[in-house]
């Protein structure tokens, strides 16, 4: 499937192209760029349309002199590797795995797998993303769109809580503002972009109208929207309370009832502040209230690159998107009690695997506090917090760029990467078999672990 | 090493040989039927049992974007039932929309060894083939929603029919799809970009294409015919679940004009009375017209009480039922290709429009003349949970039974039917027509639903009982391949099944044709839209017959 | 003096590009641990650009650096940090059964190092 | 009537997991009977005797006795008799419960009461988040039963609550009485922020002012004669201290809403 050339240059370098390769860093997983690839230094050295944030992924992923596994800080085969993980995940009364977003969905399969069999929990980095939008979504469901479809028809753009010139470089370019679409035929011209945000980023100046709001106050300007849109009353301090006007309200919703192909687009300024998966749940229901008067959509922007992808894959195995428990043999779903940020913060967990996420840099301090107590496996292609504590460290290839597999957009768009040049260490999946299969052989005969 | 299998004693249910309950034994070796075992073979002593070849559910839905949205949609449903893991095989959730392991596994406790999910949209094609891959036991295909695809809308315009035969096969080919499906063709243009409106008519223009949906159906029934597909276009007609819808059922089969089509859950489309009024039952016209015609195959999509989610590539038809309750509700708009609703919804005997669906798709079953053309679906999870088949042979095979259920239910409805004067009963040999041999004849697939030599070794083994509920909802045997993988009712071993798909041929240039309609309409570049053969792992190519050759 | 102020924890385009070159270097540790606040906040502090200050929430404290931001660009009492260990340390751990802390939405206390 | 006395000897490593304690499952079996009984520590099958010492026959009069605060699942389905928990108690008490009662001296984790149908669970001391709440994506929480915590509660108290009635003596935290279908939850303490959001029936009422939705709308202050009676009962069950003659007598504020919903939900605010 891949298309590459190889060409020597005139430093009769060994120089690749591929093209229409694949960026993960963030959700928006661009499937055009074009990267030329020099094979003998083991670098991506040009990446053609890729944003600033693009370029710093490809041209970072080096490949760094290390040892694939550490064990307590020390050099081990990657067998001795497996070994001990297996050893410590067996072990273990209330083992968790974590991370995930910045892998393929074959080594996604794999980690549900082997939380499967050995009666874990299996969590994302989804439950400190988009998890409340989940959850939300559970609730009131949700309209939304592939992302072309908002490129061909949406002739109202809003965005809610988030930062995508920042967050997402190309989601204004590439996807939901100035690309001409089927039924958009200038582009930004046909569309009118707005703002909603507590401080003014650097996507404001996209913006045709920005609206500022207190912090905190989101749900509240929601739930006001919502009255509105169906013609019910609202109280008279909105002003006071949000900092919206009433004027600026019935802007809105006079816009978004006139609308042709309307679209939420909302970000964690929603999902990680006071009311959470409300905050989420009111942006979605006012999407749908819309489809009253017209065709209306809303998309959380999800984060990191494949964060999507495990949602489904999860969600698949399971019938849950994150936060799942197999400690009685089949999955279990409950936030707040099976999410990692919790299992941590009460100290319940007594070994995890991290794949490819750094929670020891971004959890609260009391779950920190509790992972260094724990013996931690962790996989990932960089040295991050996490991986300084892990009692079984392996370094692994980057997904991507020195491997294929599939990544899910942040509209569920599944795509296949095409990788650009081969790396000494591993895949996640790799590793993540060779545990699979050693934690199998290790169970054999304990019927009382396998069969539930 | 060969693996070779006996099953002696049994009485074996054959339609496709002419078998009928007749004591014979039958023979495997590598996974397939053969005429003679060695002496050292596994034996299956099956005295007192009924043999029939592996069931096939010709319609379903149970991989993909929509499915996994279901799924995700409700916890509420998995939390009640929960399965879980044995030695051998994998845990999962069920409840009306299970997780993809307990699928896989549950369809086989019920007998099922075959399963064709029944809508995708071709760019979620990969996804589909991930979760088919994570879908134990049984062998699956899928069908690829093609019937409000904006390119091939726009060579339908420009009237290159050539080229859009030629674009059909391509799309099949390049997400690996088994055959063509239609979903309220037309209606996705205006759903988009109209607010939310709906196709009423099958003559009505389409917005922006100067084609009408009779022209789309029209052209997709002569691109397989052309292409020799295994299976005919599969139609979701305009208008379901709306009263008088029957017309449009009944034009949009006359449409065929003698060639094959395939109508989908045809009980949604035989509401008589006028339109936009209480629909009354309208099966006669329609069961009439498909017993007259032979070319005509369809899935009765039977309704029945409880659980149930609709889960739909129409989209207006989801939201018409959303506004009913004002539950949550999904709805899922793919670039150029398709829409999507979905709502967790309940069939209740008191509510007058579900007893009269139930009473509808019995009448179907028990007026059809042809078993092999009228097959046992319950569009899963639309009409009800595929775990409800096993009731819905009860209902078809014992006519006291159904006496009673009748009276359970929502009478005023049932008084707009004739489901009290029908008193057939479905003999063993007929359910094995319209749950195996049938649904894999209408299917084209020659290996599948029988058990006469170079067959695929799908075979069930059932203790015979009174009760065929009980009967059929756990075979004592299943062999999947030539493997025994349910023994005794429990799981003896874990089992990959194979991705069954088509490779039409087509000129490689119309791929040129397309490329450029990719770089402005769609979000993924064209070089990255076709599925590699990577995610087909076990897979059956399924020959096709063109015409032209 | 110290006062009580919103700190919003957000990305950055510097966070994320200093993410991927790695997060034990020093660049992504300097973007970490530098805090906008609104330039009149500033002035009332006795503030001025590279200063270092006190974040202090319930649950930890940390120093940053803090840069001043334009008055119609950054409300008054509001901070903004990227993502990192040092917002990290000030968050509390209580997800209200949602798995997800706050993390863009915290009360601390400020005062100048 | 003869108790059964469940000491906590070995405290769980990590989350146990007991639905089997409740009077229903307990019932005539031995203390060794009893301490047989499989519970789940983590992923490990274990019995109820590894942890607890057993002392009595099993009977409808439970008692435990330790730091339960790790001990998940006490009085699952329980449908009569009582269960006493002297110390501090893990989350999903008395889910599912239709009667009896369960009376927590300490206190308690998340989800206090899921899905319950009847019976009476009291917490002396704090709990957590959902008290009463309906769990993830179910439409309609619980539909009977009394749940009285004395000091704090935290968020989504009585979420989607369909009847019954849920009271909590000191403050609640943020989504009290979220997509309330009916039933009654009184807050004798502080309320947070966006009380009776997504309400269609039901009343919330509390002895202190709050902050409104924008789409709840304030119709009066008067008397409401009912609440005088759901008072009453409070002070009869423990609530003596908090709350007062006047709050039996005074007047509240109405406020009516959800105004997004069918509106015909209430919350009273006490005024004077």
């Amino acid at each position: 499937m891949v298309e590459a050339t190889q060409t020597k240059s005139k430093e009769s370098k060994n120089i690749k192209i591929v093209k229409d390769a694949t960026c993960t860093f963030c959700g928006c997983v661009c499937d055009d760029m074009e990267l030329t690839v020099d094979l003998d230094e083991h670098r991506i050295t040009k990446a053609k349309k890729a944003c600033v944030l693009g370029r710093a992924w490809f041209y970072e992923h080096t490949i760094d002199d290390r040892p694939v596994v550490l064990i307590d800080g020390k050099e081990a085969t990657l067998e001795e590797g497996i070994e001990t993980a297996a050893q410590v995940l067996v072990d273990a009364k209330f083992p968790i795995t974590y991370g995930l977003s910045d892998s393929t969905c074959e080594a996604q399969r794999v980690a549900v797998e082997i939380m499967d069999i050995i009666n874990g929990s299996i969590d994302t980095t989804t439950s400190v993303c988009h998890g409340p939008s989940g959850m939300a979504f559970q609730g009131v469901g949700e309209s939304t769109a592939t992302l072309g479809e908002i490129k061909n028809r949406a002739d109202l753009v809003i965005y809610w809580g988030g930062n995508p010139a920042e967050s997402h470089p190309r989601h204004f370019t590439k996807y939901a503002v100035t690309p001409k679409g089927m039924y958009i035929p200038n582009g930004k011209k046909d569309r009118t972009v707005v703002l909603v945000d507590v401080r003014r980023t650097p996507s404001t100046p996209l913006a045709d109208i920005f609206v500022l709001i207190k912090p905190g106050k989101d749900f509240e300007v929601l739930w006001a929207l919502r009255a509105l849109v169906k013609g019910k009353k609202i109280s008279e301090n909105i002003e006071k309370d949000t900092g919206v006007s009433r004027e600026v309200l019935d802007d809105l919703v006079s816009r978004m009832k006139n609308a042709q192909y309307g679209v939420l687009f909302f970000g964690m300024g929603l999902t990680m502040t006071r009311g959470r998966h409300f905050n989420s749940g009111a942006i979605l229901s006012l999407a749908s209230d819309l489809n009253e008067f017209t065709h209306f959509v809303a998309k959380p922007v999800r984060g990191h690159g494949n964060v999507t992808g495990a949602d489904n894959v999860v969600s698949w195995q399971t019938g849950y998107p994150f936060g799942v428990n197999f400690n009685r043999g089949f999955p279990r779903f409950n936030p707040g009690e099976f999410t990692t940020t919790d299992v941590f913060s009460r100290g319940e967990a007594d070994a995890a695997m991290i794949i490819a996420s750094d929670p020891a840099s971004n959890f609260p301090k009391k779950a920190i506090e509790h992972m260094k107590k724990i013996p931690i496996i962790s996989l990932d292609a960089k040295d991050t917090c996490t991986s300084k504590i892990a009692k079984v460290r392996f370094a692994v290839a980057t997904y991507g760029i020195n491997t294929g597999g599939t990544v899910y957009r942040m509209d569920d768009v599944p795509i296949s990467l095409r990788p650009a040049f081969d790396s000494p260490f591993p895949s996640d999946q790799e590793v993540l078999e060779g545990i699979r299969n050693r934690v199998k052989e290790l169970l054999k005969g304990d019927k009382a672990r396998l069969a539930a | 090493m060969s693996s070779e299998l006996k099953i002696v004693n049994g009485r074996v249910y054959d339609p496709k040989n002419n078998i009928d309950g007749k004591v014979q034994d039958v023979y495997v070796r590598d996974g397939k039927i053969v005429e003679s075992v060695s002496s050292s073979a596994t034996k299956i002593d099956a005295h007192g049992m009924v043999v029939m070849p592996g069931a096939v559910d010709i319609h379903c839905h149970i991989a993909g974007p929509k499915v996994n949205l279901a799924r995700k949609l409700q916890p509420e449903d998995h939390r009640l039932d929960v399965h879980p893991k044995t030695a051998v095989t994998r845990s999962g959730t069920g409840g009306v929309v299970p997780s993809t392991f307990a699928t896989g596994y549950r369809y086989a406790t019920m007998g099922y060894t075959t399963a064709m999910e029944a809508a995708v949209p071709p760019i979620t094609a990969r996804h589909v083939l991930e979760e088919l891959d994570d879908t134990p036991v049984i062998d699956k295909g899928f069908y690829v929603l093609l019937g409000n695809n904006a390119f091939l809308y726009k060579l339908l315009k420009e009237g290159r029919k050539k080229e859009f035969q030629e674009a059909v096969a391509w799309w099949i080919d390049s997400v690996h799809g088994y055959a063509l499906k239609l979903v309220n063709p037309g209606s996705d243009e205006l759903w988009k970009g109209r607010k939310n409106a709906n196709i009423t008519d099958v003559n009505e223009k389409i917005d922006h294409y100067d084609i009408t949906p009779m022209h789309v159906i029209e052209s997709f029934i002569e691109a397989a015919d052309e292409l020799g597909l295994p299976h005919p276009p599969h139609i979701h007609c305009n208008n379901l679940g709306h009263s008088g819808n029957i017309s449009t059922t009944l034009d949009t089969m006359k449409a065929a004009e003698g060639r094959r089509v395939h109508m989908a859950h045809i009980q949604f489309h035989s509401f008589g009375g006028e339109i936009n009024k209480n629909a009354v039952s309208g099966v006669k016209p329609i069961i009439d017209f498909i017993n007259a015609n032979e070319n005509i195959t369809t899935d009765v999509g039977q309704v029945m009480f409880g659980k149930a989610t609709a889960m739909t590539a129409d989209a207006p038809l989801a939201w018409m039922l959303r506004n009913v309750k004002f539950n949550k509700w999904v709805n899922a708009d793919t670039e150029c290709e398709s829409g999507c609703g979905i709502i967790p919804f309940s069939y209740q005997e008191s509510v007058y429009t579900h007893a009269l669906q139930w009473a509808m798709g019995l009448e179907l079953f028990l007026m059809s003349k042809d078993p092999w053309r009228v097959l046992l679906s319950t569009d899963h999870p639309n009409g009800g949970s595929f775990m409800s088949y096993p009731k819905l042979i009860k209902l078809l095979m014992d006519s006291a039974y159904r006496k009673e259920a009748i009276e359970h239910v929502n009478q005023k409805a049932i008084n707009k039917t004739v489901l009290r004067e029908l008193t057939r009963e479905y003999t063993l040999s007929e359910i094995a027509i319209i749950t195996r041999a049938g649904p894999a004849r209408a299917l084209g697939l020659e290996n599948k639903g029988h058990l006469g030599r170079g067959a695929d070794a799908d075979i069930t083994i059932y203790t015979e009982e009174e009760d065929k509920e009980q009967m059929f909802n756990a075979p004592r045997y299943v062999i999947k391949d030539g493997v025994l993988v349910i023994k005794d009712h429990e799981f003896a071993t874990d089992h990959k099944g194979k991705i069954l798909h088509c490779k039409p041929g087509y000129n490689a240039d119309i791929a040129d044709e397309i490329e450029p309609f990719f770089e402005d309409y769609y979000s993924v570049k064209f070089s990255n839209y076709a599925v590699s053969e990577d995610y087909l792992h076990h897979h059956e190519v399924i020959p096709t017959h063109p015409k032209d050759s | 003096m110290v006062e009580t102020m919103i700190l919003v924890p957000g990305r950055s385009q510097k966070q994320g590009t200093s993410l991927v070159a790695g997060k034990l270097k020093d660049e992504y540790k300097r973007v970490t641990s530098t805090a906008e606040l609104n330039e009149k906040d500033m002035r009332r502090l006795k503030l001025k650009d590279g200063d270092k200050i006190r974040l202090k929430s319930d649950v930890g404290q940390t120093v940053v650096t803090c840069i001043a931001k334009k008055d119609a660009d950054l409300p008054s009492g509001m901070i903004f940090i990227p993502y990192g260990p040092p917002s990290s340390e000030l968050m509390a751990h209580d997800t209200a059964g949602s798995g997800m802390p706050l993390s863009k939405h915290m009360e601390v206390k400020v005062s100048k190092v | 009537m003869s108790t059964t006395l469940l000491k906590l000897h070995t405290p769980p490593q990590v989350p146990l997991e007991t639905e089997v304690i409740s009077p229903t499952s307990l019932s005539g079996l031995s203390e060794s009977g009893i301490e047989h009984l499989q519970v789940m520590h983590g992923n490990v099958k274990a019995k109820l005797g590894d942890f607890f010492k057993v002392t009595g026959k099993g009977g409808s009069d439970i008692h435990l006795e330790g730091d339960l605060s790790n001990v998940k699942m006490i009085g699952t389905g329980m449908s009569t008799g009582k269960i006493t928990i002297d110390g501090d108690v893990g989350m999903h008490v008395g889910m599912g419960m239709s009667g009896g009662e369960i009376l927590v001296h300490g206190d308690a984790g998340d989800w206090v009461g899921p899905e319950m149908s009847g019976g009476r669970i009291v917490v002396k001391g704090n709990a957590g988040h959902m008290v009463g709440s309906a769990y993830r994506g179910q439409p309609a929480g619980i539909s009977g039963g009394e749940i009285f915590i004395y000091g704090n509660a935290k968020n989504e108290i009585g979420n989607s609550m369909r009847r019954g009635f849920i009271a909590i003596g000191g403050n609640a935290g943020d989504f009290t009485g979220v997509n309330m279908l009916a039933g009654t939850i009184i807050v004798a303490g502080e309320m947070g922020i966006r009380t009776g959001a997504g309400m269609k029936r039901g009343t919330i009422a509390s002895l202190q002012s709050a902050p409104m939705l924008p789409t709840f709308e304030y119709s009066c202050t008067y008397h409401p004669l009912f609440l005088r009676f759901y008072l009453i009962r409070l002070q009869e069950n423990g609530f003596r201290r908090i709350i007062q003659d006047k709050h039996l007598n005074g007047k509240y504020k109405r406020y009516s809403g959800d105004g997004i919903e069918l509106n015909r939900g209430e919350v009273l605010l006490f005024a004077r």
